[in-house]
């Protein structure tokens, strides 16, 4: 039975009902017991869990990431939260090095079930060392699986199928989604990951998004229906493994494509996916695929200048039209 | 109290504590900062601010002190609750706002924020957002100064830096290099951990172990420390006087544990609910600024009426500053590829200084943009 | 006058030359005194320089990089030797965070000319922690630029182009090619940073390669010249700033693009350069640009398997015949 | 010599020297390491094995010494430089030099080489590249035992995890997050720092400031620690057994620093011109194989034949390895996308077990491209 409650919470449902069913699996990060989560994620889990289960660490990300990765060698299976992915970078060493490759230097030996999660992207004028979007970065290494859930329904599912994941799950959060609310069923359910989904259904252009741009692409579908330009968008929902036949798919019904992507521009997601796009439907396109990025600079902390970087809906509104300026 | 707390062999003190007119301008600066973060507090709740906000009420003999001790040219640098350093180190409280609140005429011309006060013609080298991240740039900073003078101008050392640092930051790798850096290169930098007593919510023995010493830090690379109470300006400065003296004279680091406690809490977001009501108030009672009044009264160097109209006058510069600050204009869209490279290419347009920082007379030439703003 | 000299030759000359002309430029790294060089790049220049200039560190990447960093505020030109990319990712949060923001974050008040160089790729069997082709990761991020130079006249020109430049400049070098010799003319010239080169010409087909890759290019092209098909190999020399005008020019004139990147595919510069020759070349392109890439595995050690994973001849040559056969 | 070093309170050394028969097999251990590296070295300069070699002469009494003095299921972490390690906990040589040679019988099917002797069945959690890296990992190690022993299990801790490092490593920060973070949870860690003088090129006192006491960096953390002199097998399993013993028993962490020797170069291709011949040949003076060799001579526990016998069966135990390995497969190209990911998708064909741990039944089953090598 589903009811409304919000992104964080749906992320806390997803932990506290794998931890109740696992001992194997604990939560580790800065201030996610005593404070209850920088931002309230882990909320209570002290109270349920314990600090033997809900363990808070120094200002260490390298440390604490290194100290879950060690603890998979012997069954555990940690949740690894980062306050914010734009910390991970001092510990990209642990979890770019170890996790994702320890399978394969030990021949078998030693999987890396492991979940590293946390906020990721621009928040609210946090500046540029604040606003890292790093799925572009950490995408490009084999051996991890990275989810981008963009509401609690599949918050909530895709984390439960990370945290069953005998892989390392890199598991990337909007902070400004995590007050949004959404149905989210009662009790155990998974959202596979690998699988992308139709978010709203359209016949002219496929807007190719994940995460929070999934709702600027709203935003412009809603514009551009107003001007007769039926949008068809697809929530990519998993980054790796990338669902490329659904994208196919719809490409090849509505012909073009607009990817939009919230990190850099340059070897990124939304270049793998145009890349990738082109390949399958060198047939299909009738014109090139459109990419909405991030504009290509450090997040300025001035608040119209973020608005004006991120990939909004005026941008994709401008890119539809002129993808499709040729139907 | 330091001598006794010195980790490693004692520097005699023999700095004199300074002149009547000395202490009253660094009451002044104290409560220009005080009131600076007081006012930074409302322009974030009316929304004049967004992003982080870290502020520094109850450290302000910390900044004060330490840059009172050190040159003017010798480098400053902090992570990002960097207020109060950037207006010790004489950043006018304008600029400072005007970068709080987003627009053209901060010091980072709106593109840095509460974490990024950088301020060159201070030596003044920022506002760093990455928990210990500064650590390593100030040993540069102290590896460059002595680069300059030694290599290039072939002369002495002659610089000292200061690198503040949070008790929390501690227990970032980065910080250890840093100092065993430090020390293996012979670099004149005082690393200052402002001892606030939290890392957010955590309390500084939850997660920092050093045997309840947290100078044993230092000890680890074999650096001279020491622990000196931060809520006496007098303290601070007469401490971090003869500090400084000694490391630009031996060109070897030090490692000061500076007590001090933070009033408020770590951010805007922050309910305190980790630490007690009754700790609270026991700090407010040390108060920094208070105690210096008292001093200045009991010195009879400043009369209750002298404080009053101070402060008035503090208060009055300081609502001016916000008055001007929240009319300088938002960055023009053109800035958002500005001063992202310094050449110009692409859709990049190169870079230029900051309003503040240029004479009039190339203002027009090399930034065209930032002048336009909306 | 030119003469023939190995490639890491070639960049002691750029860095020594440079230090000749200002005191500003040191290189520091590890055991790049003493030690003449893990591998012998800085050979001599102790000698040259003395102990101030040329600077031993402990291993201590991250704390380096960023005294690196931090000089440069005070108006020094750093040249950071990472003995191997591979252990830039300790280091990451200096070189991805502080070294291509410090401008922005500071409103145009500090710059950061800075080199950061050494190997990048696959060496001879040294394992998937030690064969990193960082370039896909950190080409993402603006701020910074990237060159990878193909050949010692390259090699020299790049270097002493990045050493004068006012911005964080990554110099991604080949263990592989540290020994190949190549004319290199004696004294001071520059290769411009962001500008591509034909390498070889040809009629039916582009090759866009950088650095090693050049070599895999050369040898499938020639076994392709045997079987009637032409190849034009375009070396891209920097990665960012990137010569589309460049590689655009001569997909134009082919009609079609091979792209081949020793970095892992996803979200690389290969799908960057896929994507933007796409959009670029709609009409002209017989069929879509073939990507040949490392397998998406951490690097083996055995030598067979290690083989197997290059982006080699034979898969060139194959990608070539099918991206061709419409031809 | 021990006590008078401990940095901190000293721990009686109430452990008694092993019967002969314990030493004997002391001695073969290392003679097998000893001869184990020989012909790694042989192997290099035919071509046999690639990649980077570090190999571990000199330094055997600290890995046998300190495994002796270890259970076998406390869990063992180290760096690249491994060989002594593994064998010291039980690989057979012959799965060792399989993985050396890139071979699909090794402990990593040939996928991890030198640097990565991973052998679950014996406690040996690798074999790490990254210089450090391999310390926060020991510390999962040490949580893991802990937290399955008292949270899952209910019972009390009793574990001990091993982590080697060598001196070089110590300017890590991920090292000093490690030893912080043990200190912090309580965790059950030796820290065995093999302090063989150098890293690479570098003598540890150019790169390494530590006020010339390496255990100063422990101290920083409050954490005990010791000196121990890597060259007596017996004084350096009598101290880590006293160590490991009270480990288990606090569950508090230990620095230990193991005074040591690197006979040979970094690696094959190090002219070693940074010390001197007279400085090697004072060091191979001190060879810890020949000092047990003489200690049991001096006892009368074995004769000059008897010690000769056990050399020439070793020796011949090692070749047969060899030869046993050059035999073994290459792995399939297949093996590339197999262990990549534990589960199946698009090109990645799951995961298996390396043969030599898979009981002959689920062989076939679970690894189909594993075994036909070509
Ligand atoms: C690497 C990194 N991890 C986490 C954070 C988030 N964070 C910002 S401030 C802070 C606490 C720092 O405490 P302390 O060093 O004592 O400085 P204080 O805030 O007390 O001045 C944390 C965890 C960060 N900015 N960088
Ligand atoms: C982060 C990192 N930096 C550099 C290297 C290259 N490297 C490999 S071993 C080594 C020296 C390590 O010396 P030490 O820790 O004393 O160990 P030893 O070789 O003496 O056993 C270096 C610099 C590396 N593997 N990882
Ligand atoms: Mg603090
Ligand atoms: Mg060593």
């Amino acid at each position: 039975m589903a009811r409304e409650i919000e992104f964080r919470e749906a992320l806390r449902e997803a932990m506290s009902e794998e931890m109740r069913a696992d001992p194997r699996v604990y939560l580790i990060g800065e201030e996610v017991a005593d404070y209850n989560g920088a931002y309230k994620v882990s909320k209570g889990m002290l109270e349920e869990f314990g600090p033997r289960r809900i363990i808070d660490t120094p200002i260490s990300e390298s440390g604490f990431a290194g100290l879950g990765i060690g603890s998979t060698m012997l069954g555990l299976r940690p949740i690894v939260e980062f306050m914010s992915w734009s910390f991970s970078l001092v510990a990209a060493d642990q979890i770019l090095n170890n996790a994702p490759k320890m399978l394969y230097m030990s021949g078998g030996q030693f999987g890396c079930p492991i979940v590293f999660r946390g906020n990721d992207g621009a928040g609210g004028q946090l500046g540029s060392t604040h606003s890292w979007c790093v799925e572009s970065l950490y995408a490009n290494v084999p051996g991890l699986k990275m989810i981008i859930p963009s509401n609690p329904h599949d918050a909530k599912g895709l984390l439960k199928s990370a945290i069953r994941d005998d892989n390392p799950v890199f598991c990337l959060e909007s902070e400004r989604l995590l007050s949004i609310k959404g149905d989210v069923p009662e009790g155990d359910y998974v959202v596979p990951i690998g699988k992308a989904t139709i978010h709203r259904e359209g016949t002219d252009c496929t807007l190719v998004g994940f995460g929070r741009t999934v709702y600027f692409c709203e935003q412009a579908a809603d514009q551009l229906a107003r001007e007769g330009i039926s949008c068809e968008i697809l929530d990519m929902r998993s980054i790796r493994p990338l669902d490329m036949e659904a994208i196919i798919r719809s490409v090849k019904k509505t012909n073009y494509c607009v990817v939009v992507d919230q990190s850099w521009s340059f070897a990124s997601i939304g270049s793998e996916v145009a890349a990738e796009v082109h390949a399958a439907c060198f047939d299909d396109l009738d014109n090139h695929v459109h990419r909405v990025h991030n504009d290509d600079v450090p997040a300025p902390y001035s608040h119209d200048l973020e608005q004006e970087m991120l990939p909004n809906a005026r941008k994709i509104c401008e890119a539809v039209r002129s993808v499709t300026y040729n139907a | 109290m330091s001598t006794t707390e010195t980790a490693n062999h004692v520097v005699e003190n023999t700095v004199p504590v300074p002149d009547p007119e000395v202490l009253k301008s660094w009451l002044r600066d104290m409560l220009q900062i005080r009131e600076f973060e007081v006012r930074s507090m409302q322009a974030y709740q009316n929304k004049l601010a967004g992003g982080f906000l870290h502020v520094y009420n109850g450290q302000e003999a910390v900044a004060v002190g330490c840059i009172a001790a050190m040159r003017h040219t010798d480098p400053v640098i902090t992570a990002y609750r960097d207020h109060g350093h950037a207006l010790a180190r004489g950043l006018d409280p304008k600029i400072g706002f005007a970068e709080l609140f987003g627009r053209i005429d901060g010091c980072a011309k709106g593109k840095g924020g509460s974490m990024h006060f950088f301020d060159r013609n201070n030596s003044m080298f920022g506002g760093h957002g990455i928990v210990g991240a500064q650590c390593p740039l100030g040993t540069g900073l102290a590896f460059a100064t002595k680069y300059t003078d030694e290599v290039i101008k072939g002369g002495t050392s002659d610089s000292v830096t200061a690198c503040f640092l949070g008790d929390g930051a501690l227990n970032q790798g980065s910080v250890h290099e840093a100092m065993n850096l430090a020390v293996i290169f012979d670099l004149p930098i005082v690393f200052c951990v402002e001892n606030n007593r939290y890392a957010m919510g955590t309390a500084v023995d939850r997660c920092t172990a050093s045997g309840n010493q947290i100078t044993n830090r230092a000890l680890a690379f074999g650096m001279e420390s020491r622990t000196i109470d931060g809520m006496d300006i007098i303290e601070v400065y007469r401490e971090m006087k003869g500090i400084i003296n000694q490391v630009r004279a031996t060109t070897k680091p030090f490692f000061v544990d500076i007590d001090t406690y933070r009033f408020k809490g770590h951010s805007m977001s922050d309910p305190r609910k980790y630490r007690t009501h009754e700790e609270e108030q026991e700090y407010e009672a040390d108060d920094p600024i208070e105690k210096l009044t008292r001093y200045l009264l009991a010195l009879k160097a400043m009369t209750e009426e002298e404080i009053k109209s101070l402060s008035k006058q503090v208060r009055h510069e300081i609502r001016e500053a916000v008055n001007w600050a929240s009319q300088s204009p938002v960055p023009d869209v053109s800035e958002l590829h500005h001063d992202v490279y310094a050449d110009t290419w692409g859709d990049y347009t190169g870079t230029s200084l900051p309003r503040y920082m240029k004479p009039a007379t190339d203002e027009d030439a090399t930034s065209g943009e930032a002048s336009n703003g909306s």
